[in-house]
């Protein structure tokens, strides 16, 4: 491939002028095949820039969509806005840094995001983990997803209008947020997962915290959610729009709720076990409509089955260290080593490449946010305007892990 | 003289030369007011309609922004006490001063007119929006005979007056130069359309029963106890009415215009400063109109909910104590300061003599207060009409208020079906059912 | 969704209704402060013992630890003379193109240490002999050795130590109790008279202009160790105020106005203090 | 790991292999050239005995001397994950069939690996810059690209912009900074 020139930006040749909206609007130069079926406008067609600065974006996404009237005929994502590079962050800083790096890509669960990776490094080094720690780690997970559903539900709601549900649901989220923090010494980035364990074991705190939430938290969580289940204007916004189905599903690498939505009963904990999965028993729920409407319920019946684990963990916690003894300087031997996570937006995974410095050769890192907002351009077309936000929402990415 | 002049104080120069000021003044103004009032007097009394809607309509005006502050404190703090927060709290008492503060922020905000916009429209749309709504509270009665004016179509005026704010919002809309404003105002052109014709059919049921269109003396045949108000003859024609209202004043949930998460602000995105202020104020002030109409139509207006069991008539004559009024005007205030205070003075010894005796003044004034306003009520008609008429208006504010705290949006083509398919249909099944029924008893 | 339409929207209502009075979960911060988990890791503060003093000695291992660089450290060596930097070092103009060097495994010219250098060991010798070795003679020894080699290399004040057999700390007290010893080499010093009429003339000011624009401190070197800004002992003759000398050379066009610019200037071929904005 | 697993492999796709299908912890691994990823692929994905419909992963690996794109696959026989190496692209000819016609999902993903890697796949319909901007002509994952703040080190010298079109020849030993022994 030979290397492009760099291109000017003033440049005429770049842009093609498209008369609309009685000025001259400068459209990209198409580079591919679908740019250029989606930048040539038919009759009535116009194009309209939702984001970076939209209220309802997700994070800082540009959404450009090409509407008739109020129906969107298609829409062209524009990512990058958060962009950081992190994988070549990660290539620069040893294997204890990097853990802190990866945070904030995935801020609303940003435990999954240490999880994935220590536990691919953990297979570099051959280490074992106590089972302590795992069942800490399951543990916290488990609330973290909890918090992430919650907030999922809120934005939901906002996006759809309402305005009271994502601060009661944020009241939940805090709760969780404040035992976390508690526990891992964050609120937001909890930088908890060590190679090799996690950093602190459980303390009074946060399990004094933890048994007062979860004395009345199926109770508050259901309350909850009552205001949007049974209300019809929800419910009839919600039903049938957006529909993914199986085949589709798998095809575009859907994975989480959103593909068990669909009715495919993947989930890591079972499909792959890792972690102390295999000793909990909890359902995985599946609905077969592939709406959005399913994809809001189904996250609120992961949060009950989460509930439950996070009981499991209560009970069958050992007793023991939670860190494995690992040498203060981490030099793995030459590999490779993969590991995915079911996180509450689906398989985070990582990919590490050790070449026997203390520093990985390559981390690939692999986020459901990513591949989950491919799918609006999939479902969005034949929707309204207003439906926009509600796919986006029901599909649930975040931006700082899309980005990367 | 100079000398003497100098020797003075300050305060004693201030005082020489503001009294005899003063005195030429006053002279004046007496010598003035005795030559040119009785013609003034006269005018005003040979056209007094005039001088009555002047005044009325400059009330009005001055009346709408502290009913918009009120209700934007109310929408505040109610959203905030159903989100489990606490709202303002920090502006004045209770962060009782938080919209006045928002009415400083617009006014101080830079007016900023982006380019390429429709000016004169752009500036003109904001002054439509804001003026149809005060000039549809001309005909609402408020209380007996306290109201703008009494048109014999003053229903008829006030759905036509309404729908003028619908200009204004094409006019922001097309002129903003934006897609989203665009969007928003063609969605407000729709949702008027299709929302006035059931919300002025809704009404017709309650025409046909009053035989007139004049809102006072629909107030007037709602006389006596809640029994016979409107809400019981057209309970039907109520819920169209509040769901057409919804859409008519633009709120939640039927708030397409202005569907922030959808477009960005709707027709208002290009806005800033005093002119984004009026939408902001128009909106709250329609809600207020339409509560206050909801409640004229079908909930009594200025009518108590009920009779009162047993005649209460006050008769207080203060000119019949002669000179006993006057001793009874100097010393309450002090009897009663001290009074009031003492059980305090006595009672804690942490109350110090002084701030007894302020306790004891404000325990007094309020008990003062009080007391006027109970006579008032007791006795002046327009008053207790007044409060009926702004209870009532102000129930139906909160369930605005509560229903933009609780539900979702609805979908445009799902508003627009709703309307045509449901309402407007319900809307002609209740007049039909109205008609049939008033026919019948009236043959009877 | 229940069958009776509306139903929903009349229970939502009716719960927003009970969360109306329900008690509220803010927390009003100032008045009352949220109870912060022991663990909490969101503040970084230095403690101090109990006599009030503070306990970080400025060992940077926290700034060392810290991996996305938050920590910024600063600190100045024991003798007050030069400013070290740690953190974020892109936010230090003078230190930009040492943090590349450093991360790209380079080595970096640091002043600090450029007085350590090796120094022929013979005229130390030479100096000694002809003192006798006499540790009470240590002043003009050390003045003999700075005539030498323009100023006191720490190697050389180690041979003396560890010929004469005084302790190196007495005799790095004596050198650095006499003001005219200087440590650094100093190729250049820029000076500013202190007589009264300078200082009436701005000469207070064009001292701060001076140090401000040699990123140093009075009496201190520049970062890279190549300028010295000091007080000039006695007004040159025929001199205008405010005087700057430049190796005894005054400067007559230099004014508290354009010190600054001068004196940037002047240390501006350097790489080291070439800032890139 | 799962020795049947692997036998498996072999035997399916004998020749395709070009290196040992090697197997750590709950990983398969098989390596195969560029130019067969579509047939392979489609086998993976079709075969009754190896149904493995869940893409878990594409990502491009630059090892120094050549590039590499890796798919890590899911299926419900084997209790490993299986990681196909398509190894040996050239660094002046980055061309690798897409894989887009068997799970439209990976478009993103290639259009990543194109992004951080000048990467092409032939088949993607969308392959542009995904992060970046479109005017950005370098390939920032590449191990010839450096940080910023790794200025010194690459070509230029002292803090450059991030942007350098073409790596110079008198830089070319000194910026490959670390050749894989990974492989």
């Amino acid at each position: 491939m030979t290397t492009p020139t760099r291109p000017s930006l003033d440049d005429p040749s770049l842009t093609i002028p498209v008369e609309h909206a009685g000025i001259f609007e400068p459209i990209p130069l198409a580079r591919t095949e679908r740019q250029r079926e989606f930048y040539d406008l038919r009759d009535g067609e116009m194009l309209l820039n939702m984001g970076p600065q939209h209220p309802s974006t997700h994070g800082v996404l540009r959404v450009v969509l090409k509407i008739s009237g109020e129906q969107v005929v298609d829409l062209d994502p524009v990512l990058g806005y958060l962009h950081r590079g992190v994988e070549k962050i990660a290539e620069n800083s040893d294997f204890h840094h990097i853990i802190s790096q990866l945070d904030p890509l995935e801020y609303v669960a940003s435990l999954f995001c240490e999880w994935s990776p220590v536990m691919s490094f953990e297979k570099l080094l051959d280490v074992q983990v106590p089972r302590r720690a795992e069942y800490i780690r399951v543990l916290t997970g488990e609330l973290n997803r909890i918090a992430s559903h919650m907030l999922f539900l809120g934005w939901y709601a906002l996006d759809l209008g309402g305005i009271t549900p994502i601060l009661w649901s944020f009241a939940e989220r805090d709760e969780i947020v404040e035992m976390l923090a508690a526990i891992t010494g964050a609120k937001l980035l909890f930088n908890y997962f060590r190679i090799g364990g996690v950093n602190g074991d459980l303390n009074h705190e946060f399990m004094s915290r933890l048994g007062d939430w979860m004395s009345r938290a199926g109770a508050q969580l259901e309350a909850g959610m009552g205001l949007l289940n049974e209300n019809e204007i929800f419910v009839r916004r919600a039903r049938g729009l957006g529909v993914l189905d199986r085949e589709t599903a798998l095809r575009m690498c859907a994975t989480g709720p959103n593909l068990r939505a669909s009715g495919v009963p993947f989930d890591i904990r079972r499909a792959h076990p890792y972690s102390v999965y295999p000793e909990l028993e909890f359902e995985i729920p599946t609905r077969r409509e592939g709406d959005s409407l399913a994809r809001y319920l189904l996250r609120m019946d992961e949060v009950r089955q989460s509930l439950r684990i996070i009981d499991q963990c209560l009970h069958q916690m050992p007793d023991g260290p939670v860190m494995a003894r690992l040498p203060r300087l981490l030099r793995p031997r030459p590999g490779r080593a993969y590991s995915a996570v079911e996180g509450p937006r689906g398989q985070y995974s990582c990919y590490a490449i050790s070449d026997g410095t203390d520093q990985p050769f390559r981390l690939r890192i692999h986020d459901p946010s990513f591949l989950h907002l491919q799918l609006v351009g999939l479902l969005m077309p034949g929707n309204l305007i207003a439906d926009t936000m509600a796919i986006m929402a029901s599909l649930d990415p975040v931006m700082g892990g899309v980005d990367k | 003289m100079t000398a003497y002049w100098n020797r003075l104080s300050v305060g004693s120069r201030a005082f020489l030369i503001i009294v005899p000021a003063l005195l030429v003044v006053g002279a004046i103004l007496t010598v003035a007011v005795a030559l040119l009032l009785p013609p003034v007097l006269d005018f005003l009394a040979a056209n007094l309609p005039l001088a009555r809607f002047v005044a009325a309509a400059a009330a009005i005006i001055v009346v709408t922004i502290p009913v918009a502050f009120v209700i934007i404190y109310m929408e505040l703090k109610v959203i905030a006490a159903m989100n489990l927060r606490v709202g303002p709290d920090r502006v004045g008492p209770y962060g009782s001063l938080m919209s006045v503060m928002h009415g400083l922020k617009v006014l101080a905000k830079e007016d900023f007119t982006p380019r390429g916009v429709d000016v004169p429209i752009f500036t003109l749309a904001p002054i439509v929006v804001f003026a149809s709504i005060p000039l549809t509270m001309l005909v609402i009665p408020f209380a007996p005979g306290v109201f703008g004016q009494d048109f014999n179509i003053g229903l008829l005026y006030f759905f036509a007056i309404g729908g003028m704010s619908v200009v204004g919002l094409m006019m922001a809309g097309w002129a903003s130069f934006n897609k989203y404003s665009l969007l928003g105002a063609l969605r407000a052109a729709a949702q008027a359309i299709s929302y006035e014709l059931p919300l002025t059919l809704s009404v017709v049921g309650i025409i046909i029963l009053a035989g007139t269109m004049s809102l006072n003396s629909i107030v007037q045949l709602q006389a006596g106890s809640f029994l016979d108000w409107n809400i019981w003859k057209q309970p039907l024609g109520f819920i169209i009415f509040f769901i057409a209202a919804t859409a008519e004043a633009n709120r939640t949930p039927l708030d397409m215009t202005e569907a922030d998460q959808e477009l960005v602000a709707g027709f208002a995105t290009e806005y800033s400063g005093m002119r984004f202020g009026f939408f902001f104020f128009a909106e709250y002030v329609n809600v207020f109109v339409v509560s206050a109409l909801s409640a004229v139509l079908f909930f009594g207006g200025w009518n108590a909910p009920f009779n009162w069991p047993f005649p209460v008539t006050l008769s207080l004559d203060p000119g019949g104590m002669g000179l006993g009024l006057i001793f009874l005007i100097a010393l309450a205030p002090v009897a009663g300061t001290i009074i009031l205070g003492l059980p305090f003075w006595l009672l804690s010894s942490r109350v110090s003599t002084l701030r007894a005796l302020v306790i004891g003044f404000v325990l007094f004034n309020l008990l003062i207060v009080g007391a006027f306003m109970g006579w008032a009520f007791v006795s002046a008609a327009w008053v207790s009409g007044l409060v009926w008429m702004m209870l009532k208006t102000f129930v139906f504010v909160f369930i605005f208020v509560q229903m933009r705290g609780t539900l979702p949006r609805v979908r445009v083509d799902q508003l627009m079906s709703f309307a045509w398919k449901w309402l407007l249909p319900a809307a002609l099944l209740n007049i039909f059912v109205t008609a049939i029924a008033v026919s019948i008893l009236a043959n009877r | 969704m229940s069958f009776v339409p509306g139903m929903g929207i009349l229970k939502g209502m009716a719960l927003t209704l009970r969360r109306f009075f329900a008690p509220k979960v803010t927390i009003r911060y100032p008045e009352v402060t949220p109870d912060i988990a022991v663990k909490y890791r969101g503040r970084m503060q230095l403690l101090y013992d109990e006599h009030g003093a503070l306990k970080c000695e400025t060992c940077f291992q926290c700034a060392q630890a810290c991996p996305i660089e938050c920590i910024d450290m600063g600190g100045t060596d024991t003798k007050g003379r030069y400013a070290v930097h740690w953190g974020a070092s892109e936010t230090y103009g003078e230190r930009r193109e040492e943090a590349a060097l450093r991360r790209a495994g380079r080595e970096v010219p640091d002043p600090t240490y450029t007085h350590f250098e090796a120094v022929d060991t013979a005229a130390v010798d030479r100096i000694l002999e002809d003192h006798d070795y006499d540790p009470h003679r240590m002043l003009s020894i050390l003045e003999a050795i700075q005539a030498e080699f323009g100023h006191l290399p720490v190697a050389a004040l180690k041979q003396v130590s560890f010929t004469t057999g005084s302790w190196y700390a007495m005799i790095y007290g004596t050198a650095t109790y006499y003001r005219h010893f200087r440590f650094e080499k100093t190729v250049e010093q820029v000076a500013v008279c202190r007589c009264t009429a300078c200082l009436m003339q701005g000469g207070g000011r064009l001292a701060d202009a001076l140090a401000a624009g040699l990123r140093t401190g009075l009496g201190q070197v520049t970062p890279d160790g190549r300028m010295r800004l000091a007080w000039l002992p006695t007004h040159l003759a025929g001199a205008p105020a405010p005087l700057v000398a430049l190796d005894g050379e005054p400067q007559p066009e230099v004014t508290p106005a354009n010190a600054t610019a001068w004196a940037q200037a002047l240390a501006g071929e350097h790489p080291a203090t070439r800032t890139i904005h | 790991m799962d020795r049947a697993f692997r036998a498996l492999i072999e035997r399916t796709f004998g020749d395709d292999l070009t290196g040992p299908v090697r197997q750590r912890h709950d990983e398969t691994e098989m390596r195969i050239r560029p130019g067969d990823v579509p047939q392979v692929m489609r086998t993976l994905h079709d075969d009754p005995r190896l149904r493995f419909e869940y893409l878990g992963d594409l990502a491009g690996v630059d090892t120094g001397t050549d590039f590499q794109v890796v798919y890590h696959l899911w299926s419900v026989v084997t209790p490993d994950w299986l990681r196909v190496v398509a190894d040996g692209i050239p660094r002046d000819q980055p061309r690798i069939p897409s894989i887009t016609f068997l799970w439209k999902g990976a478009e993103w993903m290639e259009r990543e690996a194109y992004d951080m890697f000048g990467l092409v796949f032939e088949g993607n319909r969308d392959l542009r810059r995904i992060y970046l901007p479109d005017e950005f002509v370098s390939f920032p994952l590449r191990k010839d690209f450096h940080l910023p703040d790794d200025a010194s080190r690459s070509p230029g010298g002292g803090v450059r912009p991030m942007e350098d079109a073409a790596t110079p020849a008198d830089a070319a030993e000194t910026t490959v900074r670390r050749t894989a022994k990974a492989r």
